[in-house]
């Protein structure tokens, strides 16, 4: 069952979307990680990876009502 | 938490800090000075481990930086930190403290964008903490920059 | 010489440099900041790597130390120092500056009595070469203490 | 030939001999180490090295006029 979920961009993730966050239907992640990269084709090419409610994604994983999607490229801190 | 710590010459720079590990802007040698002198009263600290980080004026492609501009995923990175840090003195016993800041937003070229600071009784564990910790903040910390020319 | 590049802030804390390497007393906060402003107009420093060696109040059959007395054959050090600077300069090329400052006489617990500032374009060498410089000053400095209680 | 040299003590070598420094008439290196230990026993229990002229002595060596001979027992600065 597909349910609504906020999707953030960070970084060149935000320059390649043009915008800073987004609503999203999705029952996974496996399954928003498809609409992303069909509805931004350029995303894959950053690579990056995802964070669920702020802990970074090891393996997909089922949405809750609620939950906040991060789209991260690589970290560039230090 | 930590920042409460530094005197009344440091509040306009405190002020701008959005949590213990992130500053808005350029970490300055007066908040430098600040964050030093935490943990100044522990008397069985041997060893103090420092690294920073500074905006280098490279050049891409013929163009010399001038500045970054430091983003970051704030609620993740203070999480993230604070695994960091938990993670560094579990693994060296020895070390007594450890201190993590990191710019947001513009930074110079020639100005610092990185503080880490580890206190320990002895020098081994303290310095191989910092670079630990160092490395930790280069694969974990959600924080993205744009060069500007 | 190094010190001449410190400000009039500073000046007191200059004057009892018995040279470049060597200061009477404890390495201040003062001085550690003017020290750390030496190299801050480099922009091609990426990397600004620091180890503070401090006075602990270890326990020793029952009794505290409370200072350390240092004593060094100065000319000796100074041409040691000389040495180590280079040697660190000629083994890590990215590194580019190395600021050595050990103290003599009276240091009290808790109070800092050796301070490394090793710059350099990045964190890699610029780390290993901080350790390496303290490795050699532990090594190769004619320096000596006298534990008070 | 034997000539004079000055001999300064540091550190522990210091509170050992009870004296900063001190004049000893010796041909080379050698001799005047067993001399310094015929007279100040405890000297060979510090351990100690010798620095010729402010240069750490690395293998015996003749002494010239004016030599400056040091006393090192292990180093503690760092």
């Amino acid at each position: 069952m597909d349910i609504s979920v906020t999707v953030l961009y960070f970084g060149a993730a935000e320059a390649t979307t043009g915008r800073k966050e987004e609503e999203f239907l999705a029952g996974d992640t496996a399954s928003l990680r498809r609409q992303l990269i069909t509805r931004y084709p350029d995303l894959a090419r950053l690579p990056f990876r995802m964070a669920l409610n702020r802990t970074l994604l090891k393996e997909e994983s089922v949405l809750q009502k609620s939950d906040i999607i991060a789209i991260l490229p690589p970290f560039q801190g230090g | 938490m930590q920042y409460c710590l530094l005197s009344r010459e440091a509040e306009t720079h405190i002020q701008t800090m959005k949590n213990r590990y992130l500053v808005g802007g350029p970490i300055t040698p007066i908040l430098v000075s600040e964050l030093m002198t935490l943990g100044n009263d522990d008397t069985g600290t041997g060893a103090v481990s420092i690294f920073i980080g500074r905006v280098r004026d490279d050049e891409a492609a013929g163009r010399r930086v001038t500045a970054i501009e430091y983003s970051a995923y704030e609620e993740m990175a203070g999480k993230e930190a604070d695994e960091i840090v938990r993670t560094v003195k579990s693994a060296f016993s020895d070390v007594r403290s450890v201190i993590i800041v990191h710019s947001l937003g513009l930074v110079k070229a020639g100005e610092a964008s990185l503080f880490i600071m580890v206190t320990s009784g002895h020098r081994d564990q303290g310095t191989r903490a910092c670079r630990h910790t160092l490395e930790m903040i280069k694969e974990r910390l959600p924080i993205w920059k744009k060069e500007l020319f």
